[in-house]
């Protein structure tokens, strides 16, 4: 027999787990004491699972409450009025709902290999809707109504860009869905495609017979090989039952999907070099205008969105846009997908309203800092995106105001740094990443790219100088303006932000040649510390270079001039007497 | 339009079944090609030669494609090829030393072929594993939260 | 159809310009120069460089002028100082990533990227100087073009160029990013790609990226060697653009000044390829004739004095090699009769005979040694071939004012030429004077007017039709090897289906506009120049008196001295070739 | 078999009414799960299930729940009891699992990791007017 209540006792962290302990057996001695032994059952959660409450705090099942800053009063009532009598206790809300999920809303839920269970949960009913109870134009104004705006990172409305190519007259349309997602640390449509398939299946279905194309692609990185099974089989099962095809429903609406793969090129998760990779060129950007809406792959009219974009549709179509739009904020409407990662306690994907405030999504629902560490910044929008400090973080988070602070909304990687990361170091990564993926058609991103890069490094081996500083403004400038696509024009944000945010970082580099997070190798030194080393002599034996001289009776120096940086001595001495800075 | 190839490969009845089965379709060549890899493990340039009279295009735009694309391989890489993700993630949790802690064991750099020709080292992007950062592939299979010290034994398995 | 003409205003000025027009084309019509690099007028905008930003009705953002189209009622800035500002930032992140030892390049004084360099008056690169590190050699292979991927600034020209216009795909960009490189298909060099050696990618190059290779330090070495008899011919297209790098306008005819100059330069004969020209006619003319009215040999006839589409047709095109006239080309019948005939009448041996050919083309450096029918002569016939931009740069070097020389006249044995001789320069030419000597072979008369205009001009592809007294002879003239394949798939699709072919003699030039706009002649071509160059050409041609090959007395004469008559067996000995088929890729 | 649009609404509700109370176990099989080792906790539910004889269980795969750090993660469904996901379920795991919370109705300590949202499709009612 189930129990009656189930009580998960949580914690953030492993220094409180004594106290959570104290709290279970606090809590079973007033469950006994009250008989209800076999009525509640106490557990405690995973160790990482936490909501960045300061001490335990517990969750009560099936009344999915919680309840924080537990006193024993608060224990003893909380058996005795709720748990022996059934009076609702005084809980806080129900910290879950900090997520919402419209476009995640069947993952993790359904099996994504089986189309009987997307068509339980309403799968294929918005289709149906569109094609036989709705007009083209009423499709469209129900997504411009919904106020839905591109999940790929610029953000622009989707209803709107619908409507272009519906009113562009040509003999073929296409509707492509982008997935290629490329952004170091984003992998938000990854989770979306394999884990329900058939959303972005039956929403470019949706598109097709909004703006009348009768074909669609999907292009996505070969990277990604379960998402693609699972497309492959989606498509096959959907066209079997008449859902996708030649007369779909005995409509006479036809719409076939093809996917086509990405072969490693970031760029092609641009617009205009997407469609040329579809057709099997080299993915470089066009300019635009022309914009692909209107004269896109093959030169015919194309819907480009992303499997975000998509994923929301359905629902948009099947509950409206009045609902929709009542979600988010007065400008960006819905939620975003989130993939939150670097260093916080829980990484993973979240799914939040637009407008809710950064700290909540990486100190309540991540867990905040891994190892009780400090909080630097967070980056969104990936390479193209900027570091976001401390003092922003209750900043609601939608398009514009990530604009206005410097970053940008992007596809949704959210990388949280702390106190060990090297913002001069992190630039260094992001532009490695930029360079790398730049097409190298165009001169600005191509050259500026790299030389961005140069000063970067220059900075981080210590031989920087401030006015490295100024012309690193001046490249990103004329990146910004004179790159043909985005990709270029936004290589620079993460420098610009730093340069905002962390000058000192950029100063102590350069001014200073120190590196307090210690990531810039080259101004690391490693250090015996006399007063506690005990002259074992490990360091030296386990320098591979055999940077360590000295012996047992003078004890040990470290030759700064062969000394690798590679941290070996640090870690293996037991006494913690290398310091590194 | 005659073609003069070498006649040195001879592709395998899947590869020349999915030509067939693409041939028609517009901008088919990243997928054929994609197929071709998938058999050899890179593109050979006989095989490009192949696909240009298959295919009737230009041997320059096979390679201007191929050299685009990071994915493709000109070089035949190792058995068991190593990809270390550097993304974000994996790259603030430490892939660089993964990388560099690989390049010690095996002797070799990034993008070269191990002297026994079992493995080959690719730093790449992102594969969507961030929640068990820092991650690499070996031939295939995945392993999560790598520490620099379990590398050597790792490695030790796919030698046997 | 009417065009919509489109009011927009550029720097404040009002401007009226069809739909469709680029705001770089409109500005330069408001006399606004928006400055440019990557962008050539032959060829698609890339958009590649970044140079050409303008503001658009004050937006934040900067759009390319190249490739823009404007619209109605747009407000244009192309110059305010954050637009001045990127511009010379994009340029000095150009020059960062650029060898700049301009003293040393191919390009000095006539460079693109320099110019602009110097119209921005930048004194210094800012910015780290690098260049690619893929450990790049120039890339000497195919003899007639250097390829140097250092002074590469990846406008994309060439490869667009090779692509297509002339469909050869030789060259694609290899790679991507900071690494991307202009290259044949994979770690190969040009001479083992299909490359032809038309080198129109080295005359739309802004750069010394890719440049002709340099002989003319062998024809100094030749000219002032006692022991060596130097004898040179021009081809028809040089007289009229060699001008352009003495500050004639295209299409001033220089002949003359050109035969006074090769003498004072030190050439002891000087003939003219125009008289080889007539000579070619009158082989292929029969060839022609022998074909279609004695049905002797496969039709259509297939001009053969370009030796890029020679080399095009012997790897490409290998089922026509039956239609191709086995006529050498005009350069190659001068090399030939000069170290016989010519040798024989002066008694000097053919090895000490050093022939020089001044030509509009780089290919014709490789034709020299295409096949062993090249040293007809028992040497090779034609020792060492200079553009018109090499002979340019020699005159320089000579000292001699060129400009001012007075005229003077060819060597007659093998210098006096028709007006059918000089437009082999233009497309159609060759087909032209084929047709006034095939007219009089058939019937006997010259045509009342040899004026076929049907076969001039600019147009890609050109078809007409030619009565000989009530015969119809068809034909088609093609030029930029993109062209060709619609001409020939025609061939081919009534072959296949078993009918009459399309055309009876077609001509193909490799370059556009024919010779006039070799990939050796002068930088700077467009379609404007090439048509002045052409005038130029056709203006030469009606000021002839004799404007047909076999009213050539020095013709008539050297068959009666020499070759016997037209097709006979000393004419195929000397002056006829035959083709092979070839691998695209050797490697 | 290809419906057309009657043929289809019968279909939808057929499923919707065969839906049948019993206990389901999710094992999250997306690109994480699965590098985290999921595919062989998805066997050891099979193998523990058909080993005990249970009936009444189904084991289904379902993509990323979201919750990455936890990897392999499983979504519980028992009847009468609150859903519950299991994070790091090693095939160890799976067996306790069974054993205690199907069968015995008791939760696994330890393990269990916070929902991360409510469902909407449970909460607002499809609004068919456009």
């Amino acid at each position: 027999m189930p129990y009656n209540h189930y009580i998960l006792v949580s914690g953030d962290s492993e220094s409180s787990l004594n106290r959570r302990n104290e709290l279970i057996s606090f809590f079973e001695k007033e469950i006994a004491g009250q008989n209800l032994t076999d009525d509640v059952q106490v557990v405690s959660t995973i160790d990482t699972s936490a909501c960045g409450m300061e001490g335990p705090f517990i969750k009560i099942l099936p009344e999915n409450i919680y309840i924080h800053n537990l006193t024993p009063e608060k224990v003893r009532s909380i058996v005795q009025e709720h748990l022996a009598k059934g009076i609702p206790p005084e809980g806080t809300g129900t910290e879950a709902d900090k997520q919402f999920r419209i476009v995640l809303r069947n993952c993790g839920v359904i099996d994504p290999e089986r189309i009987e269970d997307y068509i339980l949960r309403d799968g294929y009913s918005a289709l149906e809707k569109v094609i036989f109870d709705m007009t083209p134009e009423q499709v469209i104004d129900e997504i411009r109504k919904s106020g839905l705006r591109g999940r790929g990172g610029a953000g622009f409305p989707t209803g709107l860009k619908w409507s272009f190519t519906k009113e562009a007259s040509s003999d073929q349309k296409y509707v492509v869905c982008n997935a290629d997602e490329g952004d170091p640390g984003a992998y938000m449509d990854r989770s979306t495609l394999e884990g329900d398939p058939h959303s972005v299946l039956e929403a470019m279905a949706i598109a097709g017979c909004a703006v009348g194309a009768d074909t669609g692609y999907i292009y996505i990185r070969a990277e990604y090989p379960l998402a693609i099974k699972r497309l492959e089989l989606a498509i096959k099962q959907a066209t079997e039952l008449g859902l996708l095809g030649d007369n779909i429903l005995g409509s006479g609406f036809s719409f076939n999907i093809e996917i086509r793969y990405g072969a490693g090129a970031f760029v092609c998760g641009e617009e205009t070099a997407l469609l040329a990779s579809l057709e099997g060129e080299r993915g470089t950007p066009k300019p635009r205008p022309p914009f692909p809406a209107v004269k896109g792959l093959w030169g015919k009219p194309t819907v480009v969105n992303n499997v975000e974009t998509f994923a929301n549709i359905p629902v948009v179509i099947l509950k409206g846009s009045s609902w929709f739009s009542s979600i988010g904020s007065e400008k960006s409407k819905g939620t975003k997908v989130f993939a939150v990662t670097g260093k916080v306690k829980n990484s993973g994907l979240v799914e939040v309203p637009m407008g809710t405030p950064l700290r909540d999504i990486i100190f309540s629902i991540s867990g905040g800092i891994r190892d009780n560490k400090k909080f630097k910044a967070v980056q969104t929008g990936g390479p193209s995106g900027g570091v976001i400090p401390e003092q922003f973080l209750d900043t609601p988070i939608d398009y514009d105001n990530l604009t206005a602070i410097g970053s940008m909304m992007g596809s949704g990687g959210m990388i949280v740094m702390d106190e060990d990361d090297c913002m001069v170091d992190v630039n260094k990564f992001y532009l490695q990443f930029s360079v790398d993926e730049s097409c190298g058609k165009c001169a600005p991103c191509r050259i500026g790219g790299r030389e961005l890069l140069t000063y970067l490094e220059k900075i981080s081996g210590g031989q920087g100088e401030l006015e490295d500083i100024e012309k690193m403004k001046r490249i990103g400038k004329a990146m910004q303006k004179a790159s043909l696509c985005a990709l270029g024009q936004t290589t620079s944000n993460p420098i610009q932000s730093a340069l905002k945010y962390f000058y000192n970082e950029y100063e102590d580099h350069i001014v200073h040649k120190k590196c307090t997070a210690g990531k810039c190798v080259s101004l690391l030194k490693f250090i015996i510390i006399t007063d506690k080393c005990v002259k074992c002599g490990v360091c030296k034996r386990v320098c591979p270079v055999s940077a360590i001289s000295g012996d047992r009776d003078s004890g040990f120096l470290i030759d700064q001039s062969k000394c690798i940086k590679c941290g070996l001595c640090r870690e293996k001495c037991k006494f913690e007497a290398i310091n590194k800075g | 339009m005659k073609e003069h190839i070498d006649q040195t490969i001879k592709l395998s009845p899947e590869i020349l079944n999915h030509v067939r089965e693409w041939k028609d379709k517009p901008g088919n060549l990243i997928m054929i090609l994609h197929k071709v890899q998938e058999e050899y493990g890179y593109v050979p340039r006989e095989a490009a030669l192949k696909l240009t009279e298959l295919l009737d295009i230009p041997l320059a735009k096979v390679y201007g494609v191929l050299t685009f694309y990071h994915l493709f391989k000109l070089k035949k890489p190792g058995k068991y090829p190593i990809q270390v993700c550097m993304g974000t993630a994996c790259y603030l949790k430490g892939g660089e030393d993964i990388i560099r802690e690989l390049e010690n064991l095996l002797g070799i750099g990034v993008n070269q072929i191990s002297e026994d020709g079992l493995f080959s080292i690719e730093a790449v992007r992102c594969i969507g594993c961030c929640g068990l950062a820092p991650v690499m592939t070996i031939g295939g299979e995945v392993f999560g939260k790598v520490k620099r010290e379990q590398l050597a034994e790792i490695l030790a398995r796919f030698k046997e | 159809m009417t065009t919509a003409i489109v009011k927009a205003k550029i720097n404040g000025l009002a401007v009226e310009v069809p739909a469709g027009t680029t705001i770089l084309d409109a500005a330069t019509k408001a006399h606004v120069k928006i400055p440019t690099l990557c962008k050539h007028p032959d060829l698609e905008a890339s958009a590649g460089c970044g140079i050409c930003i303008v503001r658009v009705n004050g937006s934040n953002k900067l759009l390319r002028a190249c490739c823009t189209e404007i619209e109605q009622g747009m407000e244009i800035t192309t110059h305010d100082s954050e637009i001045v500002e990127v511009r010379r930032t994009v340029l000095e992140l150009i020059l960062a990533n650029h060898p700049n030892d301009c003293l040393q390049c191919g390009r000095n004084n006539n460079c693109e990227l320099q110019r602009l360099a110097a119209d921005f008056g930048i004194r210094e690169v800012p910015f780290p100087h690098f260049l690619p590190a893929f450990g790049m050699i120039r890339d000497y292979s195919t003899g007639t073009i250097i390829l140097d991927a250092e002074k590469c600034i990846k406008c994309g020209r060439c490869v667009d160029v090779c692509q297509n216009i002339q469909n050869v795909w030789a060259l694609n960009f290899v790679g991507r990013g900071v690494k991307i490189r202009i290259a044949p298909a994979g770690d190969i060099v040009l001479g083992e790609s299909p490359c032809v050696k038309c080198g129109q990618c080295s005359a739309h190059c802004p750069t010394g990226a890719i440049t002709e290779y340099d002989n003319t330090r062998d024809v100094w070495e030749a000219l002032y060697d006692p022991d060596k008899y130097c004898i040179v011919q021009i081809a028809p297209a040089v007289r009229v653009a060699v001008g352009e790098a003495f500050g004639f306008e295209p299409g001033t005819n220089l002949t003359k000044k050109l035969y006074s100059v090769l003498r004072r330069i030190g050439f002891k004969t000087v003939f003219d390829t125009n008289f080889s020209a007539d000579l070619t006619i009158m082989e292929e003319a029969t060839e022609f004739v022998q074909r279609f009215a004695h049905g002797k040999g496969a039709l259509p006839l297939i001009t053969s004095c370009c030796p890029a589409w020679v080399d095009f047709m012997e790897k490409y095109e290998t089922d026509m090699i039956d239609n191709f006239s086995t006529c050498k080309s005009p350069q190659q019948m001068m090399g030939a009769m000069t170290k016989t005939y010519y040798a024989e009448q002066q008694g000097l041996p053919p090895e000490k005979i050093f022939m020089v050919s001044i030509m509009p083309c780089t290919a014709k450096k490789f034709e020299i040694q295409r096949s062993r029918d090249m040293s007809s002569s028992g040497v090779q016939d034609t020792d060492v071939v200079l553009t018109t931009r090499e002979l340019s740069r020699m005159i320089k070097q000579s000292g001699i004012d060129f400009v001012n020389l007075p005229d003077d006249s060819p060597d007659h044995i093998m210098g006096d030429y028709t007006g059918a001789g000089t437009i082999f320069a233009a497309t159609g030419g060759v087909m032209e004077a084929a047709i006034r000597t095939a007219y009089y072979f058939v019937t006997g008369e010259n045509l009342a007017d040899v004026n076929i205009e049907a076969v001039r001009g600019l147009q890609g592809v050109k078809e007409g039709e030619v009565d000989i007294r009530g015969t119809t002879v068809k034909v088609a003239v093609a030029h930029g090897l993109a062209n060709v394949e619609y001409v020939l798939d025609k061939v081919r699709k009534a072959k296949e289906d078993g009918k009459e072919p399309p055309y009876h003699f077609i001509e193909v030039m490799a370059c556009p506009g024919g010779c006039v706009g070799g990939g050796g002649q002068p930088y700077g071509v467009t379609d404007e120049i090439r048509l002045k160059r052409a005038e130029g050409i056709y203006q030469d041609d009606a000021d002839h008196e004799i404007r047909c090959s076999h009213d050539n007395p020095m013709i008539q004469k050297i068959y009666a001295d020499y070759l016997g008559k037209p097709g006979s067996e000393k004419s195929h000995h000397l002056l006829h070739t035959k083709y092979v088929s070839r691998p695209l890729y050797t490697k | 078999m290809k419906l057309n649009r009657s043929e289809f609404i019968k279909y939808r509700e057929n499923i919707k009414v065969k839906q049948p109370e019993e206990t389901v176990i999710l094992v999250g099989l997306g690109s994480c799960g699965i590098a985290a080792g999921a595919g062989k906790t998805f066997e050891a539910f099979q193998d523990e299930i058909s080993s005990k004889n249970l009936s009444g269980i189904t084991v289904k795969q379902t993509g990323c729940m979201g919750l990455c750090e936890t990897e392999p993660t499983v979504e519980v469904r028992v009847p009468g009891m609150p859903d519950i996901i299991y994070g790091k379920v090693t095939p160890e795991i799976a067996r306790k699992i069974i054993e205690k919370h199907v069968i015995r109705k008791i939760l696994v300590n330890n393990l269990i990791q916070d929902k991360p949202s409510s469902d909407i499709m449970k909460k607002g009612e499809i609004d068919n007017a456009v």
